[in-house]
């Protein structure tokens, strides 16, 4: 290889590396994403100076099909289903290296000085990473596109039937060093790796099918490192085992975000949505959010509401919220609270906790005032409020509620509400706004989460 | 439709059935309102304030020609001897504690409508006057107890010594309970409360309240948000409880009611003689016969070393608060039961059916029948 | 490969795994999405050696054919990983 | 050495001069006190408590024969009568009002004692009576104020309808008008104020107050903390000021005094009446001729609308606090000048020198001695 | 070289990075120390399996040597003379690659092969790096042992003439380059970088040398790294730019927090300490502190006791204290309020504000009552208080507050005090307690200051 | 030495640099003083480079010299630096 590839090489990967970096910050993703596309180009233009250029109208043709095979369906694909897409991508990168492997397989098989022990065991990972990460891929994307029931499905003597696959591989492996001629034992190789695949992901279920997908990145791009120790190609191998570490550490990360550990997940059948839906009532299914990500959403926000109810009593979450409105006034946004007339359990219950929170009168807007103001509302905070917020009271004749003007909090772009669980308010009823799509739930008690908001919003700025 | 509004008669009393407000308000939907002249007076409402909002103002036989008066105390005997015949009257009127007012009304067929009955429903929340007179009552309690004592509320750490903060007892956490403890707390005491609902606990304590837990605190029936009725030995073990703190209370504020019945004793004569002179206790029960068994109705009494306050009528103290929130509370229920051509009632409706005392001749709130049957 | 050209490689596994530790905590959760988006796209990486693998002159090679195969399904990998991060990046940035 | 306490004689004065833990303590320093039988009634102190504290309690001609004698108001010509020659008292004196007191004093060589001139150094902040019980007063004003205020302070939005919270002006940022701010600000108001001296701005934020600063506010003396002579351009500027503001108050608490004159009127007749009906002041200055045009001491009137509360000893109506407090500090005062052994006084002493007002028959007062001269 | 060694090397380079990281950490810097120690060990191991035993004797006798000379020097430095330490240390670093550097341009310029570019290269800037590295650090010792002054060192021309050996230096290196063997030229480029050493430091003032020495030893990395390259070393690559590269962070970090920029120190003459002494009254020589350092303060205290003052007042400080006092109970700490009776402006100032703050009463401890704790007490903290803490009340009768009681704060193991400035108080006097040994400033408005105080420790649990 | 080893040797030296940005970055304060003499302790690595000079048979070379005082230079670095930074490290627990 020339030195001028290498340096090419050399320069791209520092791209990756910048490019993963930027990915997770806010500000900087969209930049990190086209420097890390750049390292890409970089690398292919540099892998193409030093090709023989008469394959040239073949590869042309195979990166011109893949090219808008990839763009189409990255254009078209609602954004609602990127989930599946990124499987789909993750899947067939993972094909790709395993592809990759074989075809060098049968290329050395062939030449004379033949397949050294590096080459054979670099192989034999990527086929077996390669082909989990394919397999695997298509369930998931199978199962969150709704192909295949999202349900973990799951049976008896499943952990024995991988573990024997396992063991069969590793031999076929060990047969395959003795006898490296022999296409039946890679043959075995690859069907056990594809089933395993297969077996491996049918089990999870559908909510935490996010986790299982970065862990598949991550195995992808440990198959892309293998095909670097196949190939002696450094740009290989820090790209890859960059993705492999950072996927790890990614789906650790959304593991402890959904209060799950990995091995939890990956054993399969506990992926039951959260929800909390009544025995009566009918099923709202609802949106949780973290405390990181409501920090993000208050950061972007140019107006804030928030709506105190008997919740924020309880939880004497009053000084908290002073504090939040300090972080976003500091960030300039317009925050404003917005009192029911009977939020609480007594007449002026709220005006009382924050006065005491030294939130100044003008701040307070009741509810004729304020209420055609959340139309433009970026964000409405519903702090352990329930029944001053629910819709039924405007629409459901049969609810106690029902005549009962409320705040119209679900009219904003986007609602977060604070309160420990599922738990009804003080008329006993559902309410329906939690399971609006433009509604998040942050569960936890109020003053405690809001002061881990309160902390992300302090580390952000 | 005519609104009229008579100047309240009863002794001490400074509110006033409209506010200039909310006369504004019913002009606009077309009502046409008639204030007895010097009605506003006491709540700082002149008369020129009603005539800038349109109403009309009158001599008191003018108002009794409306077509619906209202009050915010019962209409007496001699009242509803001026009344028209077959007109309607709101007000408050707790009307299982006086038949012969019902049989006045319904010897004139005058459909009248009580203030005190409004079920407490969500939907009727604007028209609660109890919660709303309630609520201001909580709050001049603190003040007026406040004012008694020898003392001041807040812990202060001064050059001179320190003082130690004044300790306030709540019994009850209802609406006005809840406003006692949330002014106490302000004002820098401590406050316990205790009452017989659990629910309550809570509550208190996000006011910043102490919560005093009758221990085994079962035997108590709830209906409706109300407490109805306790069993002797819940009332024993609780009486055993306010023993214990009443000796270290500087103001105690009782505000215990049961619905349609005396109000119980919660502080005995023993209770009295065990607290610290120059202490301080307010009944706000007192009206219904009183928490505390030496308190007077309308009056201030010292009684061994401590200062007794029984006024009845605590919301008239805060007048101007409390005439304009009675006046949303009436007028929502009035824009509830009349359109501009008149009275409009559903009597299947539930707040209809909640208010409404008599009607064409005859007394049909089953609540109060159920009292009186008794 | 002789072995101490591995070590070599071996060491530049072990610097960038780390990296890729080191570079990957507290990534805020809506970050979760488009960072697995993005690093999907950067595991095609592997189109470098799909490229390679083609580069045999003849048609006839069961190796070229799957070189091929990979080299059109690491395209995909790549082209649609960038496109769809960039997409989903672009709606962040409007929020 | 034996310290007598007489009861005080001044109508409502409910306060005593000792309280039982300070006769513990000046007992404990082996000093003999004799307190008169009932002293302590109005602050709840027990002639029991006093002699649990070690106290002698006895009528009041015992209590004459002590070798210096406390109060808290000026001793009035009677009671110098049956004092015994060359004995000594303490008390408030404001002796440059009363030299008819000072001659009777001198006549029989007592040394006298003022509580009102404990120079404002840090080391006689223990003996400070003013501040004490300003402190105290400026409290009770605002519950005065708050309760003769026909609605609530805070803000309050309830089902029905929204109470605005009041609106509480304050003048003088002393040590009255600081507790004023803090204990309205407590209640829910919105505060504002206005003091001569510049440097209280800060303090008055720093209680959540808004300082009102009068636009060139050149022309102020201060000295040792008072205010001592206020230009007349300051004052025609203040009353702008003031005559904008006033319209809105709904409690206007004035504190303002000059040491040694007449206090400024700040509010007069025509404020007064601009002012909304119903709405309240307390001027805490009556005692000193008042800041108000209108006001009249102790009494509470209403004039134009407007209820005005001239009540001069506000401290009185907290008796306990302000007793307990007071005697603090004249204890301390009593401590730096005399041991068991009877009076010790370094007249070169800065605080010494303060408060000495007669001593041998000779007025050597230096203050009251500019003042009478002049 | 043997795989083994090789492999050795792969383990200590990774040793390395993981003390690196644990240095990082109050928890496990120890841990990390220890770490990075073994890898050295490994690394010295390995090398001397590989090398030619007959050289042993010398080479045992300079590792005594040097090990005892070090060992010695370690034992037995007071601690407050650690810098001088470091910088020494680090000084013989520098001077060790500067010595291999010419020890290999005199081997390999005898040898047939002779020098390559990279090898050529290499040597020069190990000369230039380790050179500046070891007079710049003997400089700095010198300095901070105090045998030279501190006092940063300017005259005229410096920089033009740094620049100009700078020049004259790059032109040997080209000559050496030219000629290799003419030993002049490498005498030259040593000459330059040991006088541009010093004259890079001399400039510096005394409280800057923290953060030269820190860059110092980025360098002595950095020289080592270039060793690494003349001898083309994994280990010494790795080890040299770990250290090269976290050293330059945490110069500029370390200039973060003095609120300087490295540019600003390293053109020099700006190193005066900050002290506010009034142009009356003694000189109070003070101590700041920093708001991460006062958060490790709290951090690690048992117990607490505030004082608050009349500045807590006008910066509203009362909540964010709250906030603290939460912090510090979460970490069982005991924590209280001293409340001094005429703190504030009015009777009773601290606790109309406290109790608006929540704090509960029985928080709040009076004068006498906690005054003999103070010496109990691990860490005090003053938040806008002056007078009430003023030892002169104790001491000095001709001071206006003498015989006013005071709270002995100063009794305590660890004073903080947080005010904006060296203002004084309501009094007008010196505070000395400002002065004491025991007593750290943490400038800036109460409410700003201890609000970021907050963060660092809500960042740490 | 030949480019393509020179390369991998930046390889080495971009990760390794990189990662020791990332890892230090949010150092308490009071961590600076043991931080930098630790580190410093590690630039002692130097020492392999003094051994491998020092390796040379026979007693009179210029450089042997050299590497001979550079081993004795890079040993008390390595030594008193880590010994130094216990020292330091042990105090802090204490605290
Ligand atoms: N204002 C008055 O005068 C008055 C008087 C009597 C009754 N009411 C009635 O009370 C209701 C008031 O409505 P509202 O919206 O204020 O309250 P709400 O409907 O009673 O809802 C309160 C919510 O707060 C949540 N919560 C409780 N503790 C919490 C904590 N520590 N942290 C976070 N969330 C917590 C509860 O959900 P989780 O359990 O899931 O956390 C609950 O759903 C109305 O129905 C009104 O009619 C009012
Ligand atoms: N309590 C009473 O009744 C009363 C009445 C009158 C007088 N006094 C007197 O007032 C004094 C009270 O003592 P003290 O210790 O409470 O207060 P102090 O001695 O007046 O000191 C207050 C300190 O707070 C600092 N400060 C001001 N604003 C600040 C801010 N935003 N953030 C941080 N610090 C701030 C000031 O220093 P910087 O400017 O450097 O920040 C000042 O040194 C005593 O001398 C007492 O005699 C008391
Ligand atoms: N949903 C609504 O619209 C609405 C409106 C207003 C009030 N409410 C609810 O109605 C309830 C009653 O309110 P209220 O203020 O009219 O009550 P109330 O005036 O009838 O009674 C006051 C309180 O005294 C308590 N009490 C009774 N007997 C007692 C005893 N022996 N010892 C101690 N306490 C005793 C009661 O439990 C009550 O809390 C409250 O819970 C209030 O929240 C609901
Ligand atoms: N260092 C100490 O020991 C100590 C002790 C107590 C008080 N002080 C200080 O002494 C000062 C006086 O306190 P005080 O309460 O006895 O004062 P005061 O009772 O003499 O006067 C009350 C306030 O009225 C203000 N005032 C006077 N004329 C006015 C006018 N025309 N308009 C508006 N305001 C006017 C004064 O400035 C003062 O703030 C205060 O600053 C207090 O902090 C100091």
């Amino acid at each position: 290889m020339s030195n001028l590839v290498q340096i090419a090489y050399l320069i791209s990967s520092i791209l990756f590396i910048l490019g993963i970096k930027f990915l997770g910050k806010t500000k900087d993703a969209r930049k990190g994403n086209v420097l890390s596309a750049v390292g890409m180009l970089l690398a292919i233009v540099a892998t193409l100076v030093n090709l023989n250029l008469a394959t040239f109208p073949e590869m042309l043709a195979c990166v011109l099909l893949g090219g808008v095979i990839g763009l189409y369906y990255a254009r078209k694909v609602e954004m609602t289903k990127i989930p599946e897409m990124v499987a789909l991508f993750n899947g067939f990168g993972g094909l790709a290296s395993f592809a990759v492997a074989l075809s060098d397989f049968f290329l050395k098989s062939q030449l004379i000085e033949g397949l050294d022990t590096v080459n054979l065991i670099s192989i034999i990972l990527s086929i077996l990473i390669g082909g989990v990460t394919f397999t695997g891929s298509m369930v998931a994307f199978l199962k969150l596109d709704g192909k295949v029931s999202g349900q973990p499905i799951t049976f008896k003597g499943q952990h024995l039937i991988n573990l024997m696959l396992l063991i069969v591989f590793v031999v076929a492996a060990v047969l395959v060093f003795l006898n490296p001629g022999n296409p039946l034992f890679i043959a075995v190789l690859v069907v056990i790796a594809l089933v395993l695949g297969i077996l491996t992901v049918i089990p999870i279920g559908g909510a935490d099918m996010p986790v299982v997908i970065s862990l598949l990145n991550s195995y992808s791009g440990m198959a892309a490192c293998a095909t670097g120790f196949i190939l002696n190609n450094n740009v290989l191998i820090v790209a890859g085992s960059l993705v492999g570490a950072s996927g790890i550490i990614l789906t650790q990360i959304m593991c402890k975000a959904m209060n799950r550990s990995l091995v939890n997940v990956l054993l399969g059948g506990f992926g039951q949505t959260v929800s909390g839906p009544a025995a009566d009532g009918p099923q709202i299914v609802i949106k949780e959010v973290g405390v990181e990500e409501a920090a993000l959403l208050f950061d972007s926000a140019s107006s804030v509401i928030v709506v105190p109810g008997y919740g924020m009593a309880v939880a004497q979450a009053q000084h908290v919220i002073r504090e939040l409105m300090e972080q976003c006034e500091k960030r300039n946004i317009d925050f404003r609270f917005a009192i029911h007339p009977v939020a609480g359990r007594m007449p002026g219950h709220m005006n009382v906790l924050l006065a005491e929170a030294n939130i100044s009168y003008d701040k307070l807007i009741e509810m004729e005032a304020i209420n055609d103001d959340f139309s433009n509302t970026d964000l409405v905070f519903v702090v352990g409020a329930n029944d001053v917020v629910n819709p039924a009271a405007r629409t459901n004749p049969a609810s106690p509620i029902f005549g009962m003007p409320i705040l119209n909090a679900d009219k904003a772009r986007t609602v977060i509400v604070s309160k420990r669980s599922m738990g009804k308010g003080y008329a006993g009823i559902e309410n329906e706004l939690f399971g609006y799509p433009n509604c998040l739930m942050l569960f936890g008690d109020a003053k405690q989460t809001i002061t881990k908001v309160v902390g992300e919003m302090k580390e952000m700025s | 439709m005519q609104i009229g509004v008579l100047k309240e008669t009863k002794e001490n009393e400074r509110r006033v059935a409209l506010s200039p407000d909310v006369v504004k308000l019913l002009r606009k939907k077309e009502f046409e309102v008639i204030i007895e002249s010097g009605a506003g007076e006491g709540s700082y409402f002149s008369d020129e304030d009603f005539k800038a909002a349109g109403a009309e103002v009158g001599p008191a036989s003018a108002v009794y020609q409306a077509d619906v008066l209202l009050k915010v105390n019962l209409f007496s005997l001699d009242e509803i001897a001026r009344m028209k015949e077959k007109s309607a009257c709101i007000s408050y009127m707790y009307a299982y504690q006086f038949p012969q007012i019902i049989e006045a009304l319904n010897a004139k067929s005058i459909t009248s409508f009580s203030m005190d009955a409004v079920p407490r429903i969500s939907r009727a929340q604007k028209m609660d006057a109890l919660s709303s007179q309630a609520n201001l009552a909580g709050y001049k309690a603190v003040l007026l107890g406040a004012n008694h004592l020898g003392k001041i509320f807040p812990l202060m750490m001064t050059a001179s010594g320190t003082i130690t903060p004044a300790k306030v007892l709540i019994f009850g956490a209802g609406v006005a309970g809840l406003q006692a403890i949330a002014t106490a707390k302000r004002l820098g005491a401590i406050v316990e409360c205790t009452d017989v609902r659990p629910e309550t606990k809570e509550q208190v304590e996000s006011l910043g309240g102490r919560f005093l837990t009758v221990e085994g605190a079962e035997g108590v029936k709830v209906e409706g948000g109300y407490a109805k009725e306790v069993s002797a030995e819940y009332l024993e073990k609780q009486q055993q409880l306010i023993r214990d703190k009443i000796k270290d209370a500087d103001l105690v504020i009782t505000t215990a009611l049961v619905m349609g019945k005396k109000s119980p004793i919660l502080v005995t004569e023993d209770m009295v003689k065990s607290m610290k002179t120059g202490s301080v206790i307010v009944d706000m029960a007192v009206e219904s016969g009183g928490n505390c068994a030496l308190s007077e109705k309308n009056a201030t009494v010292v009684k061994h070393g401590v200062t007794i306050i029984g006024e009845a009528n605590l919301p008239s103290l805060l007048p101007v608060n409390a005439s304009n929130l009675y006046a949303v509370n009436i007028s929502t229920l009035l824009l509830h039961l009349a359109s501009k051509n008149g009275l409009n009632l559903d009597l299947e409706e539930e707040i209809t059916k909640g208010v409404l005392i008599t009607h064409q001749g005859e007394l049909v709130h089953s609540f109060t029948k159920s009292i009186l049957n008794q | 490969m002789d072995a101490s050209a591995l070590i070599i490689l071996i060491y530049v596994l072990v610097l960038a795994s780390y990296l890729g530790f080191e570079l990957i905590t507290k990534v805020p959760p809506t970050l979760h999405t488009p960072l697995m988006s993005g690093s999907n796209a950067i595991s095609g990486i592997t189109i470098v050696g799909a490229l390679i693998a083609t580069n045999e002159l003849g048609y006839s090679t069961l190796s070229k054919w799957l070189g091929m195969l990979a080299l059109v399904l690491a395209t995909i990998n790549v082209v649609g990983g960038y496109a769809v991060t960039d997409r989903m990046l672009k709606m962040f940035k409007k929020k």
